[in-house]
Formats: structure tokens, C-alpha cells, sequence
């Protein structure tokens, strides 16, 4: 299998070569042999001595080409995917949605106290949409680009959810 | 003698409180909201009733409220924490018409104290030195930009009733000043029902520099030293340590003496803070009294060897204090790290909701103050403070280090938090050497930092994120194209 | 300098060497048998290697095996902990030939304080004063009857190779000191190997009472104030607290001079232990010197405010100490509770197993070392000793409350625990007043003290736990057949 | 339905009155009516508020008539029965084994070192059978009366359980 790390330029082989009986495993990463020991496993999560060290890994939600995991307190997204599966995604302009983006969505989670924009006006990138409060805090949310507002998702007063749609930009 | 405190607050400063209670002997009567049914302060309190609604206003503001459950569970004190009730001498004006004895100032004293241009007047008064702006409260956006234009820019518009980075903005030039205005009102109305403001002059490359009251009725006053706390992020405290590297016996002296007569010039009673703002040139300048038990007590008492909330126990029963200034010896180096639920690169915007999974760290002079526990609730409705993580040592470099462990160990899961930035500034040379200033984050560009740092930790990581990667594949292939969150209770047997 | 330790040990000692280490940078290597994969030492610290079969003699005995892990993970030095191979000179002696740094004393001076008779020879001549005895060994149970008859019963047998309440006996006639020889031989060998008795005079309503001694290879040497750890059980400690409530400032300074000497005559470097028992007139008897860290360390940690493993560290890596005798300040109160798992209503027997959960106690002032966690085991293999509650206060009165709120919020499940039994006699006026022996149990019946306290507990949660049976009964009435614990999986809707 | 509670003198009474919904309910102990409101529950335990003072409850494990729980970490048995059941359990002289027992049983688990009697020696109660290590100590196991050793279910060398058989004493 082959496998990004987000945030990292560099791609990583990695399969199971040998397993040794009583937990004990070697991988190889790469070009490199490692000692693995598993310690406890289960659908949540792994503990295992890889060479030595110990480690501890939380699974928290995969789909087909994207893992999640925390290792050691650390959150890493790892994406999975066969040789073929690369060649498909860098062809498909996959990862950059950048300025085609319509959604204008929320970042965090809370009440909003004013809207900024009506549908139908033209807004610059940076521009207030509208302002949400959330813990006490007064947060504005502002145009990811240039754009007219098509349309608008919320209402004033109203409470939003982290992800939720603002508005739609053209 | 108080026997019975009432806690009017939730999260972390409810448990601190029972926690001292606990250890005298003395009874608890926890409130709570329909959002804190299952919060912390629930469980370790004697008592606990409900009192509301989730939004503060409707329980933990709901001052008749509070005052019904107070008489009827028999509570003969009440103690505020910080926030909500805690500065509102309205609220320690009701109990002391109850008989109720309020765990704080008088509510004359905390009225001075709250009306910053009252106050700053008694200070002149006093000969405490203060920092320049408007003499009195200004009326509307126009003369706020008459006086930041007389003083110049930048200033700092500022909500009388605001506090903990509410209610407060930094802006340098009329067009911020008119759009400040607005935000400044608004933010104080929504958090304490009214609004009042005044304008300050800010002053550049300053530190944060505040000293622990503490004066019995009796007269007799003391500084508990100085806490430095110039590591902020819109004017809000992140990191505070004690001792303050820029204060040495000589100042800790001068700036103590004046502390005491600031004390005296509002007849504080209990314990409270007053802040200063050192500038670059080494002069301190009042701001501000805070008439209530502060967030960065801990590492006071860390240096103190006191028990804070024991001293205001002790001081509402009346008793007088059992040292004297000299008495105060200052021990060792301290530092706290605020554990926010903020999102460090969406401009520390909040982060909510459930956390599954919580490690606390522990350990010889490490303290962490926390309503965390694993399947517990970071509420929108509240503050973002989940956590105050404190370390000891003798020297600030074994104090540091220490720090630096605990925040590696810590861990919380489900939101995202201000962890990562702190390992950061703790790791700076700046932060080593002491050179601290309220736009340390700015001034050294501590984000760009964080970025380059969270990337090596992955780095460091990757050989065994791709381990435990390869073992889930191979074992759980089947499985790979739903959650595994929801495959919780089978268990793979490996052999 | 000191870069990557080795930790010869397991369990709460191992899990503290690792915490100073990480805190100073230093890498760790832990050493684990077939019993510890999933402890928590190799969770916690740097590398971790297997190093053979659960049985103490085929592992943390094992000195080839470990030897070979410290050459092949490059180790530089060796912290042995307490017990195992801490106080083994011929360990010693295999590390200095390897020149790897053995934390603690060196090889010669460890035999010679090993070796009780000649350590005691060494004291007379340095005239600090011991217990009347055997001049020397004792070869067979005839002859330590004789001197037993000699110096007139009690008396206690002791393996000089014991230590930690193993290989020790209080006998009272001949025929208990025939078979108690047997048995201290036999806990002896089966401890660490071998076995060689001395006889010496047992007094009556004594207090053990010891101190700190700390001395580098520069001939500096200080002590670090006393522990009194009175409260025990078959010559095992259990409550541990600092300071003695009977010895004052003069007291310690003529006592900490005998203990400086005492370092130097027997060439002592690095922290050790040196035990007196304190007489009911007040005289002070030297009986051994514990050359190791001891278990009871963290309560002079608290009221010094050093760190111990630093210190051996730093020591270790041959440098001067950073302070002189009056520097040392001592500062509050400190208690410790060992943790056991043991069953006070057997005889203190040990009790085994896993721990599915755990709460351990935490906040300002309480320190709680432990290998625990929801999850581990408790194993027959080693000792009982689970976790070290340690609390602090500016006055004993402070600490001790404090000490009764922590041993509160302890739970461990799955073992039967000494928490009660500490939570009776922290209660007892005598305990409150410092009327410590070490016949405590004993002379203030606390067993049925205990029995009664633990009836009376029962009865306050009589309601709670009626309701909570109620509930169960109600609800899950169709399962009431089968263990409840085997249906994990299953949620019922309330409403 | 009618409890006892291993070690006190008393009988509860116990049942649920009301159901006021929202988790709500009003239980009646003996005579005394009692507000409930359960936080969390589920098989293994309980968090409830009991006239606004807050407990948790564990459920360790339960037979036909007995239930073991731990509340606000003090361990209690319950004995749970009918009144029918109580009359039956007191006239079969329930509880008092006492001198009956036959088999001695190990209070903890351990290694055998040594037996001190042979089948068919004369023991009186408190005669060391065998000594045991666990732990690094060495704790005589000794008879829990007079009698005769009839069989001896362990060895030397050997290791025991907790509640493992030693003996059999007639």
C-alpha cells in the first residue's frame, strides 16, 4: 500500500513482510526493515514497540482514500491509495478547489448575530459576510473570494453548526 | 463561621473552590444549567441544583435565581469565581441584604472598583500612577475619536463592564475607532447587559504586569507578589509566570508598596488584582483592579504556598491575616498555560463539543485545574478555557522544561486547542530569555513557527503513523470503506 | 554528561526516574519481562526492551541480560531504582568495569553499608551510636539464641541482605526465634539470593525515624532533613511524613551532623538513607543505611523543593552540589500513603489481579506516583506497592486533610487496597497529635477502628445505594439472572 | 422489593412512585420519599442526583439475591429478596457455615513453599497447613478448625488461585 502524510512532501511504501508468531512483525517502510510488536489492538486504536519505541495510535474515521489517526497525541491524516489510484487523482486536478468553490462555509460553530451582504451583492474577497458569536467571542466570517452572493443560508439570530453553508458566491 | 458555600459558577473555578471547601470541611451547593447537567461541578459539589437555561443569562446571571437556592438550601456564603456574577456589586449588594456573606469585596468597594474612571480617579487620588486617555466615560464614536486624536494613536477603547479580552480593541485610526465602537458595545451588552467606554492610550511593547491584593477587614493589606502575563492574543492572557524576569526584589518592593495603597484608596477587602502596564522604559502604569479570585491564581500559590480560596474563606469570616508582608517569602518559578478550545490558525476562533478521550497531565509540581473528563462537553455557550495547566521548579528552567512535558503528555480529543501553540512560544528564545511583550505573537511570528513546527512533528512521527497505518489495512481491509468509529465492540484476535 | 538512562527497574520508581529525565532532556531505555509488556514504564519511556521470563531472577535480577541491553541501546548510565538490583554491589561493580555510570553510591561503599555488621563497626568508630546486637553474623538460629538471651528478648533477626520488611523478624522467645530464623533465611534467598543474619536488641514504643543524606564526589555533603515513618506493618512502612513531630530545629541540626558523618565514614556518594529509631527518652539509635533512592522519597522532595533523580543525576555526572547546608530551607509539611494491595482484614495479604479501573486523586499539593491505569494488572510477581499519595501543606493540619480528601477520591478497582485503613488512622487523635511508634496499628487497635469506620461508611450511602439498586432492579429485572457485567453493549433508553 | 446491606443491622424497603419524565422520578425508601433524576446510566452503572446530592454507582456483579456495587467508591453488597425469600433463607440457616465448611480455601494467590501436615495428621484452627509467597512475602495459610487432614489438594512448588482449596479438614 502507499500512503501520503498531509502536510508532507514525501510518499511511503509500506507493507507487512514477515510475522514472526506472538505479535511480533516485521514491516517494511520504504527501504527500511522495521521490528514491530503489537501490544493491544482493537477496532479504536493500536499500541505496539515499533523498534524499540513505543507507540500509541487512535483510528478515528477513514473512508476509502483517507485515514485519521492521532499517533503519540499527534493528529495525522494519512491518504491511502494503489499506485493506479495516484495516477487518477493528480489527472482529475484533485486537492485544489480553491476559487472554484461556491460554499462559503462556516468555521466554527455559532449564533449569528448580523448579516453584512444581501443576495445579490458583489463582494470581495475578505469582505464581511456576517458576524457569529460564539464562547463570548464576536467572530466574522468574510468572503473566501470575489464573487456576487447568489444566495444566503442564514438567518439572523440563528444558531449554525461548524461546516454549515453561509451563502453561495459566484 | 461559613459553613455552607453556595458556588455560583460552573467548570474549572467551581471545582477549585469545592476543591478547598472539601479539604476544610465545609459544605457545597453547586448551580447548574440544562447545558451542565453532566459537568464536573455537579458531581464533586454536597449539593447541586438546577437553575436554568444554557445561556448564561437565564441560569448563571439568573441572580433571583441564585438567591432562591441560596436561602433554601441553607448556603450562609456564596463565592462567584471569576466571570458572570463575580464583579457585579448589584449581585454582592443582594447577598449582603440576605445576610448572605459574598466571598469578595464589599459591593461599595466592588463599585468603585468596577467604574474604571471612578477608579482610576481614586488612584491619582492615591498617587498611583495611571495610563493617559479619556478623563470620564465617552458618550459616543465621534468623541472617542476627538480624545484618541488628542492623545494618539493607537488606543485602546474599552468597555467598563468588559474583561477577559471582551468588551476591549486596539485600534489605530478613525475608521477601526468607528467600527471598534460598535463591536466594543456590543460584545459588553451581550456579555454583562450593559456598556460604557472609555479610551486609553496603548502603549507599545509593553508587558502585562498585575499584583495579587489581598487586605482583611481589619485593615491590615499585603501584595502576594507579581504575576507577568504578556503573552495575550487580543488583549486576552494565554501564558502568565511568576516571577516576572523584568522584576527583581528592589521593584517587587516599590511597585508592592503602591499595590497596598491601591488597595486602601477603594477599601478592598479579600483578595483582588491590580494590573499594571510596565513600558519599555521600565515605568509601571495602573489599569485596572480585577475585585474577584483571578484565572492565573494557581501559580501565586504555587510561589506562595498558600491556598487562595482558604485566604478568602478565611477573610470573609472576618479573620485577620496570619502574616505580614515580611512574612512572604516568594518561592521558586511558576508559569500557566491557559488550555483554550481555539482554533490557533482560524484566528483563534472557538472549537466545540464532545471529547471522548482526555489525557490530564500529572506528576510532581505539575497542577492541571480542569473540568475535562473523558465523555465530557465543551459548551458554545461558555468560556473557552477547558484547562489551566501549571508547572513548578525551583529554577524557570526546570519550571519550563517541566511545562513543556506536560503539554506533550496532554491530551484532548474532539476540539481543537491552544496545545500546539504554546509548545511553540515555550520553545522560543524569546520566551527562554524573558523577552516578553503583550504582541509577542505577532512581534516574533509565532504562527509561522507553529506552522514549521507541527510539520516536523509529523515528520518525526511518520514512520510510525505509517506502521499503525499498515497494520489497521491489512487486519481491517474489509472494513475500510465504512467509519470504524462505529465498529467499536468487536475486537481482532491477532494469533 | 549523562545522555540516555537505562532504568533497571518497573513500576511507580521506573515511571519516576523517566519523568526528571524527559523533563531534563535525557534520553530513557526500559528494561521489561514477559509480566510487563503492557506496562506503563515502557509506554512512557524513550526505548524499551524484553528482557526475559516474569520471575524476578530471569529478568530485573538477570544482570547479563540488562548489562547487554545497556551496551546495545547505548546507554551511558543506570539508574537502579529501589530494590532488584539498586543495592547489589556486584551490579555495581559489572557497571563501573563497563563504564557505564551507576546512579547511586560506588560498588565498595555499597558493600560496606550492605554489609550491616561492618557498616555498624564503621559507625561506633565515627561515634555515631547503634542498637546493642551481635557483634557480628550469626551462623546458625542456636547461636542467635544465645545472644538473644544475652541482650534479653524482643529481638529482631535480620537478613543483612534484607530490607523493605522482607528478611526480618520480631521474636519474642526461643521458639519463635527458631522458626523466625528459617524464615528470614528463606525470604532472604528467595529475594535476592542469599541470606546472613545478625541479631540486634528490638526497642519498644520506638519511632522510625531517618534522613536524607546527600553527598558528591567532592566530599560535600549535606542532609536533607528527616521523614518519620513510624506507622507500619511487620516492619513495613505505610505512612510516611516530614518533619518528625518530635524533632525541632536543634534536634535536626545535631542529628543531620551525625548523618554527614555518618555519609563520610563509609565513603558515601550520591542520596542515601541513613535509619535511626528514636527511643521513647528521646536518644537517637543509627541502625542502616539505605544506598538508594528511597520509596518515601517524594515528601523531602515536596518540603525541599528539590528534585531527587536530578539531583543523583547531576551528582552522578560528577558535579559539585549546587548548594551548602544552609541553603537548605525546610518549607511546610508533607505526608506520604503507600498504596498496597493487600487485605487488612487478612493480615495484610497480597491481593492480585487486574485493575479494570482507576481513579487516581490529583489537584494543588497532591502527588500521586503510580503505574496504574484502567486496565493494567496488578502482578503476583512483584511487590504491592501500587501508588505513592503524597500531599503537601503549609501546616501538617493542611496536608493531612488534604490527604483524607485524595485517599477519598482513590479508586482502584479489582484489589482490595490499604486507602481505608490509612483513612482510619489520618482520623485518630493520636495520629493528629504525632503520638507515632511503630506499634501504631497495635497500641491504638485501628483494625477495629477500621471495622467500625467502614460500618458506618456503609450506612451513610445506605440510601444512594439502595436507590441505585432500585433503578437496576426496575430496569434490567428480565436479566437479573446473569452478571450484569457480561452485557457491556447495551444502552437502556431512560425515557 | 426488600434489601439488606452486608454488614448493617436494618432492612430497606425500596420502589419507584413516580415517573415525572425528563429522568425524573420520586422513590420511596422505608417511609421516606426521596427525588431522583438519573444522569447516565447503563449496565455497568449509574449516575444519579438523590435530592440534589450527586452519586455514581457501579454494578459490579449480581446472582438471584445478592448485588454487588460500588457507590462514590465505597464497595457494598446488597442482599436482594421477597419477604417470602427472607423466611425461607432464615429457616435454612443461611449464612452460618462456620465449623460445617470442609474444604480451607486460599485468601490469596500464591506459590506453594511448604506443607507443614500430611493426610491424616491431627490439626487444631489456627495450625499452619502451608505456607504460601506472593508478592515476595510469605504468608501461612492456617486451619480454620480442629479436625483431620483428610485430603490435600496442592503441591509444593505448585501455584494457587485466590479461593483455590488447600485442604480438606473433617
Amino acid at each position: 500500500m502507499n500512503y501520503k502524510i498531509q502536510d508532507i512532501e514525501k510518499s511511503f511504501d509500506g507493507k507487512i513482510v514477515e510475522n514472526l508468531g506472538n505479535n511480533d512483525y516485521v514491516i517494511k517502510i520504504n527501504d527500511n526493515e522495521h521490528n514491530l510488536k503489537i501490544i493491544t489492538m482493537d477496532s479504536k486504536g493500536i499500541e505496539f514497540i515499533l523498534d524499540n519505541k513505543y507507540h500509541k495510535a487512535k483510528y478515528l474515521e477513514q473512508s476509502t482514500n483517507e485515514m485519521n489517526i492521532v499517533i503519540d497525541n499527534v493528529p495525522i491524516t494519512l491518504n491511502l491509495h494503489t499506485h493506479f489510484d495516484e495516477i487518477v487523482y493528480k489527472n482529475s486536478g484533485g486537492g485544489g478547489t480553491g476559487n472554484a468553490q461556491l460554499a462559503l462555509k462556516s468555521q466554527i460553530p455559532g449564533k449569528v448575530v448580523s448579516l453584512a451582504v444581501a443576495e445579490g451583492d458583489t463582494v470581495k474577497k475578505g469582505d464581511v459576510v456576517c458576524t457569529l458569536e460564539s464562547m463570548k467571542m464576536q467572530v466574522a466570517v468574510k468572503s473566501h473570494k470575489d464573487g456576487v452572493i447568489k444566495t444566503i443560508k442564514i438567518k439572523e439570530t440563528a444558531t449554525v453548526a461548524k461546516g454549515d453553508i453561509i451563502a453561495e458566491i459566484e | 463561621m461559613i459553613e455552607k458555600v453556595l458556588i455560583a459558577n460552573r467548570g474549572e473555578i467551581a471545582l477549585r473552590v469545592i476543591r478547598t471547601c472539601k479539604a476544610l470541611g465545609i459544605k457545597t451547593v453547586a448551580v447548574y444549567s440544562d447545558e451542565d447537567y453532566n459537568s464536573m461541578h455537579v458531581k464533586q459539589a454536597t449539593e447541586a441544583y438546577h437553575i436554568g437555561e444554557a445561556a448564561p443569562a437565564k441560569s448563571y446571571l439568573n441572580q433571583e435565581k441564585i438567591l432562591e437556592v441560596m436561602l433554601s438550601s441553607g448556603a450562609d456564603a456564596v463565592h462567584p469565581g471569576y466571570g458572570f456574577l463575580s464583579e457585579n456589586d448589584d449581585f454582592a449588594r443582594l447577598c449582603e441584604k440576605h445576610k448572605i456573606n459574598f466571598i469578595g469585596p464589599s459591593a461599595d468597594s466592588m463599585n468603585l472598583c468596577g467604574d474604571k474612571m471612578e477608579c482610576k480617579a481614586a488612584m491619582l487620588k492615591a498617587k498611583v500612577p495611571t495610563v493617559p486617555g479619556s478623563p470620564g466615560l465617552v458618550s459616543n464614536a465621534d468623541e472617542a475619536e476627538k480624545i484618541a486624536n488628542e492623545i494618539g494613536y493607537p488606543v485602546l477603547l474599552k468597555s467598563v463592564y468588559g474583561g477577559g479580552g471582551r468588551g476591549i480593541r486596539l485600534v489605530t485610526n478613525d475608521k477601526e475607532l468607528q467600527e471598534g465602537f460598535e463591536t466594543v458595545t456590543s460584545e459588553s451588552i451581550s456579555a454583562v447587559g450593559k456598556s460604557a467606554i472609555i479610551v486609553e492610550k496603548f502603549l507599545e511593547k509593553t508587558r502585562h504586569i498585575e499584583y495579587q491584593m489581598c487586605r482583611d477587614h481589619h485593615g491590615n493589606a499585603v501584595h502576594i507578589f507579581e504575576r507577568e502575563c504578556s503573552i495575550q492574543r487580543r488583549n486576552q492572557k494565554l501564558i502568565e509566570q511568576t516571577p516576572s524576569p523584568v522584576v527583581d526584589d528592589a521593584k517587587r518592593e516599590e511597585i508592592g508598596e503602591l499595590v497596598v495603597k491601591a488597595a486602601e484608596a477603594v477599601d478592598y477587602t479579600n483578595l483582588g488584582t491590580a494590573e499594571f502596564l510596565r513600558a519599555d522604559n521600565g515605568e509601571f502604569y495602573f489599569i485596572e483592579i480585577n475585585a474577584r479570585l483571578q484565572v492565573e491564581h494557581p501559580i501565586s500559590e504555587m510561589v506562595s504556598g498558600l491556598d487562595f480560596v482558604k485566604l478568602q474563606i478565611d477573610i470573609a469570616n472576618g479573620e485577620p491575616l496570619p502574616f505580614k508582608q515580611k512574612d512572604l517569602k516568594m518561592n521558586g518559578y511558576a508559569i500557566e498555560c491557559r488550555i483554550n478550545a481555539e482554533d490557533t490558525f482560524l484566528d483563534f476562533a472557538p472549537s466545540t463539543g464532545p471529547v471522548p478521550d482526555v489525557t490530564i497531565p500529572a506528576g510532581p509540581n505539575v497542577r492541571c485545574d480542569t473540568y475535562l473528563y473523558p465523555g465530557c462537553t465543551v459548551s458554545p455557550f461558555y468560556d473557552s478555557l477547558m484547562a489551566k495547566l501549571c508547572t513548578w521548579g525551583p529554577t524557570f528552567e526546570e519550571s519550563r522544561t517541566r511545562m513543556l512535558t506536560a503539554l506533550n503528555d496532554m491530551y484532548i480529543q474532539g476540539v481543537e486547542t491552544s496545545i500546539p501553540l504554546y509548545k511553540t512560544i515555550l520553545n522560543t528564545e524569546e520566551y527562554k530569555n524573558g523577552q516578553l511583550s503583550t504582541d509577542f505573537l505577532k512581534r516574533y511570528d509565532i504562527i509561522d513557527k507553529l506552522t514549521a513546527d507541527l510539520k516536523k512533528e509529523k515528520e518525526e512521527k511518520s514512520d510510525a503513523a505509517i506502521a499503525a497505518a499498515i497494520v489497521h489495512s491489512e487486519y481491517f481491509k474489509s472494513r475500510a470503506q465504512t467509519s470504524t468509529a462505529n465498529n467499536s465492540n468487536w475486537k481482532y484476535k491477532l494469533d
